[in-house]
């Protein structure tokens, strides 16, 4: 019963043990590890309300396209198994006043911000990273690149090493040239780490892993597909082990690249899982709509995990998992063996 | 403002074909106003139901020895709610809210008709009290498909000046629809405000009548929710702003209570054309 | 409560009502739609205590291979948020006592049987398909194609349409030419249309989809990842959108390829939103392991949901969800407006 | 044989660090041997937890109003078990069994051991009752990490021969192992079979202990499972055939109890080089 008292909001129940939650993406230093997934938060404004949106890593915002975009119609969202689909289509001010608005609260807030940016060409991913070069509050930006390409039949960006490239070059050329770059990845692809490896090629200093898995609901009742969009994002728990396992192989293949993870994470041993796996970061998605102060609440958590298992800084938690067999250590014979 | 707070079940009672549960809800109660609504967490930390619930304010006791307790009025839909009426005295429930904009008042003792559909009654009992205490007027019209799925006549008597009941099958009342009899309910008070709740095509009725007649409408709708809280997007439906420009709004926090005559009730579902950023040609 | 007794088996509480569920996928005929998903029934004998497996639709058995294999080492499987990762490492007999011992048991048992096989190499797929030839008691064979290939980098037959083919191409050429193939294709791919196209090329009759999605879990304890295998193939109720869009996409572009659905089937709705998407027949996996009677039982649930819905003939709900939109019907505006 | 049956919660009680959760389980009783188990369904039709958790069958009534209740003990674990325990009179259980291949019991009255680490001594009272009946001479030894990780010491002690109890930290019985004393019990009683239920590294103490003293062990073990019943491949180990073969075997189905001396204990979690089909090279 009392476990249910775990979403009351991230007040500890323990002293927190001593962690370093400090952590580096590249040129980025954040204090802390915990971000807001892109679509999740809008911009932080409504959940301030909840926690201080100041304690946790940055605040990873709605991707913002070139024009104000009304979005799909509804339904936009269906619940599935441990996950929920979604078929928002963007809908957005416009980067102008997102600028205007949005950042400039946040940037009085005093939250670190990540800008996520989204376009239907090319082009438009590098207005945008234009735009933003004149704003001050942008700590970093994150290129959504699971955005329909309407100049290739709508292929999604993300899908192919080549557009993917592409997109991330854009923005790279038009940004200023030490402004931290994530590119955002689809799961839905042959391999992701030949996406990775096109993106980081093409000026990406890290990556942000993963967007949702491609999903579709047909309503029994209508006998039609459930979405407008007919199909959506599937995210959520569900999908925690995909993103767990791209994180995995990104890292294997890429010792020093950024991650950024996310994909499910509702508890801090969740997102402690995400780090031993190589992640640099964490953000919270769909959790938030369960627990609205799902990311502080995370990051205590995570951080009591961290100290539990005996880590004074969580960097040297990144990619623990990926660390050599050490046989004698874990096969010890001679263990408590009446442990129960 | 709204806050996150573990409430407690103190009572579930049947009522009809709806359940009325009584929560704690400390820190809740004090902000809610009529038309607020709350999200509660469904099945437990293993739950595979991700998304919490929307479920109306129907009264609040601020006082007393839970420091604040509330009620809503649930019709069992599907495995959510059913989970929520499956709750036992002192299970715990994870409450947010108060949430979104509730309805607004007269400044004037106006004449006022209330329109409930179906457990639609339920957050105007509050409402029916607070405009009584401002002097108004307050007619209630209450419908359903039948009988059972009428919540709260009998209490909603006692505030009301007058209280009409329809229900499709006759089963109670007169014999079809809350619309049937708004018209002649509105002349006779000369009413200036209608509050309407309950289905979609209920409410775009009861604003077109009430525009027809010069008199403003509030409607609480009712979308589907992700967040509840106005981060996700995925509660909107087609709003026409003072500056006529039509937008697709949050009706979470931008609703669940709007103006009827902004809505562009025959186009819910879709985007028209002229929305702002509405996809061109081929679609988003 | 008394909804937890929807486990009990398949003892239908109402008369049920009456539905055609024959099912035709390409030549093969079958008196029942449902079927059991490959490695979550092994060859029937067990199940055949909790549901009378001539019932169903047909038992599709473990994959084979030509050798006796003994899987991966331990942990080979994680509960998952509504799913689970499993990394078996196709433990099994080889064909010879499979043929003697499995399939002559399903034979004398008078159950349906598609015969699932796979390979680590082209060439051992041509083999298993000869040696099934000469055996009368084989009703299709499903060619489990998401085995590495040993000798192309154990690159995963499925995820690349030039391997997905040669796999098929050997089978059929080895066959009987009437004999029904369906290749049972991998969701982790870029584009499942690109390779449902080399397969029906390449001469399969059909396709089995999806198998489970590639993932992975991280033991926060040992801190290591939880699978002796590493990666895992993720199934149950979290991967179901993701089927469905499957199924949906292929039967977009195929309109007449015959599909097998599976993926997190659980209840009748379940296979009916599959068949709704263009499933011929459905294939139950995991919920096996939440319910052994799950097959039955969620036969007899489709039966009532289709009744229910006005269907005679479960052909006549296949690919329904694919009609073409009739909105006259659908946003009626005289609809009964108060029907809470 | 084995079936599905939705079961009644009778009564759960606490014992020391455990709970015995009895439970109606009609149809499954009748069949049980000791060393059975059950699986049960976990957290309701929406949870998120799709597999069934095995528990070893502690006890059975065939006969009585409920016609077929029987007995299981739960250490908590982790999730799955915490909402085992927190169920309560009349909630539902689904469960399967009875699950297994059964301890083999002797055809003569020679005299045996029962070894029990933790929860593990809960399938030895039937096993204990039943090799009384047979006229076998049982020593029994309880071990566990402290003393209320120790289960059901007093009961056990009425059939037991003797009752020897071990404890790591020694606040009950001797402090140490169940195989400190397990030699000596043995030879006092010139045994000719060990029966063992609990931690995987004890049971390959036991039964090497055993087999030094040429006397058969019985020993129950637990491998994560997902099925239970045989067709998903989990739940293996290596074990030695009478053909001299390794092979991995289904705990569910060949197990949970096997000879002890047929175990490679120390490959456990790994599939040695020589079994059946073992991945040669670079592995499957
Ligand atoms: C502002 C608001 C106030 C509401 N007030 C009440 C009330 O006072 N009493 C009451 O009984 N119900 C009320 N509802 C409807 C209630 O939220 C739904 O009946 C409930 O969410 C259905 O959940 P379920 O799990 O039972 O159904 P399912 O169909 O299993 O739910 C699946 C998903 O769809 C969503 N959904 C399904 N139907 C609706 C719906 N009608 N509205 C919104 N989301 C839906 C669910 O939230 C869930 O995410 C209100 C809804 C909103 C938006
Ligand atoms: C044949 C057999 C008999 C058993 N008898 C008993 C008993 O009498 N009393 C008792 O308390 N426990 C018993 N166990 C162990 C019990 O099954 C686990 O403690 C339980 O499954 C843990 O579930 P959880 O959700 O609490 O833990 P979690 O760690 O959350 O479980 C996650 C997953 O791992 C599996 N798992 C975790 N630990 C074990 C384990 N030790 N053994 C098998 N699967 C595990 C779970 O089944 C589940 O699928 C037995 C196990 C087996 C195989
Ligand atoms: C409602 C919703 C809206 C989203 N919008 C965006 C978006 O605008 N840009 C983006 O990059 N990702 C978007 N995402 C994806 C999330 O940022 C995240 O990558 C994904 O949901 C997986 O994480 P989660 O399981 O924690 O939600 C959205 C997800 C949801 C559920
Ligand atoms: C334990 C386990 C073993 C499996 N073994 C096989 C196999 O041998 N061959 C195969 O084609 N698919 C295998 N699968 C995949 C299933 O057949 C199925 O495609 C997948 O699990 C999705 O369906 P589900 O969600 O209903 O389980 C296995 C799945 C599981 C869970
Ligand atoms: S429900 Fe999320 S914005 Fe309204
Ligand atoms: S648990 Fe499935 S075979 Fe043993």
């Amino acid at each position: 019963m009392t476990r249910a008292l775990i979403s009351q909001g991230p007040v500890p129940s323990a002293p927190l043990p001593a962690v370093d939650m400090s952590t580096t993406l590249g040129q980025l230093h954040l204090p802390a590890p915990m971000l807001t997934a892109s679509g999740c938060a809008a911009s932080g404004r409504e959940l301030d309300q909840f926690f201080d949106i100041t304690t946790i890593g940055a605040i990873v915002t709605k991707s913002v396209m070139a024009n104000p975009r009304s979005g799909r119609a509804t339904p936009r969202m269906a619940e599935t198994p441990s996950g929920m689909l979604n078929s928002i289509g963007l809908q957005g001010p416009g980067i102008d006043r997102f600028i205007e608005h949005d950042l400039a609260w946040l940037e009085e807030r005093g939250a670190r911000v990540i800008v996520s940016i989204a376009g239907s060409t090319v082009d438009e991913y590098g207005k945008l990273a234009a735009r933003l070069r004149t704003v001050r509050s942008v700590a970093g930006i994150e290129i959504n690149i699971s955005c329909p390409n309407v100049e290739d039949r709508g292929q999604v960006f993300a899908c192919r090493a080549g557009s993917a490239a592409d997109v991330v070059n854009a923005v790279r050329r038009h940004s200023d040239p030490r402004m931290p770059l994530f590119a955002k990845l689809s799961p839905d692809v042959t391999d992701i780490v030949e996406i990775v490896d096109a993106v980081v090629r093409a000026g990406a200093n890290g990556v942000s892993v993963i967007n949702t898995v491609l999903g579709m609901v047909i309503n029994t009742d209508t006998m039609r597909p459930h979405l407008a969009g007919i199909t959506g994002g599937l995210s959520g728990p569900a999908i925690r082990p995909v993103a767990v396992r791209c994180i995995w192989q990104i890292r294997q293949a890429f010792p020093q690249v950024p991650i950024i993870g996310m994909g499910g994470v509702r508890t801090g041993l969740d997102a402690l899982e995400f780090i031993l796996a190589g992640a640099n970061a964490v953000s919270v998605g769909t959790s938030v709509f369960h627990d609205p102060s799902a990311p502080a609440r995370i990051q205590v958590e995570l951080q009591r995990a961290l100290g539990e298992r005996g880590f004074t800084r969580l960097a040297d938690a990144v990619s623990h998992a990926h660390r050599p067999a050490d046989s004698r250590a874990e096969f010890d014979d001679d263990i408590d063996f009446i442990s129960e | 403002m709204a806050v996150q707070v573990t409430g407690q079940v103190l009572d579930i009672r049947r009522a009809g074909s709806y359940h009325v549960l009584s929560l704690t809800a400390p820190g809740i109660t004090e902000l809610t106003r009529p038309g607020h609504f709350v999200t509660l967490g469904i099945g437990g930390e293993e739950s595979s139901m991700l998304l919490r619930r929307a479920l109306a304010i129907h009264q609040v006791q601020s006082r007393g020895v839970y420091g604040g307790t509330l009620d809503i009025v649930i019709g069992v839909h599907g495995k959510g709610t059913q989970w929520l009426v499956d709750r036992r005295r002192h299970d715990p429930i994870d409450i947010v809210g108060p949430l979104g904009r509730p309805y607004v008042l007269p400044k004037e003792a106006v004449s006022t008709v209330l329109v409930g559909g179906g457990y639609g009654s339920a957050p105007l009992f509050m409402l029916a009290e607070q405009l009584r205490e401002r002097g108004c007027r307050v007619d209630v019209i209450l419908g359903a498909a039948t009988e059972e799925r009428l919540y709260g006549a009998l209490e909603l008597k006692r505030v009301a000046s007058t209280l009409t009941i329809t229900t499709d099958d006759g089963s109670l009342g007169q014999r079809g629809r809350v619309t049937d009899v708004l018209p002649a309910i509105m002349d006779a008070s000369d009413a200036a405000v209608v509050y309407a709740c309950g289905p979609m095509p209920m409410l775009q009725r009861v604003s077109a009548i009430a525009t027809s007649r010069q008199a403003y409408s509030q409607c609480a709708v009712e979308e589907a929710m992700a967040c509840g809280v106005g981060v996700c997007m995925t509660c909107v439906l087609p709003v026409i702003g003072e500056d006529g420009v039509t937008r697709m709004l949050r009706s979470c926090t931008e609703g669940p209570v709007f103006r009827g005559d902004r809505v562009r009730w025959a186009d819910v579902g879709t985007v028209p054309s002229d929305t702002l950023g509405a996809p061109v040609g081929g679609g988003h």
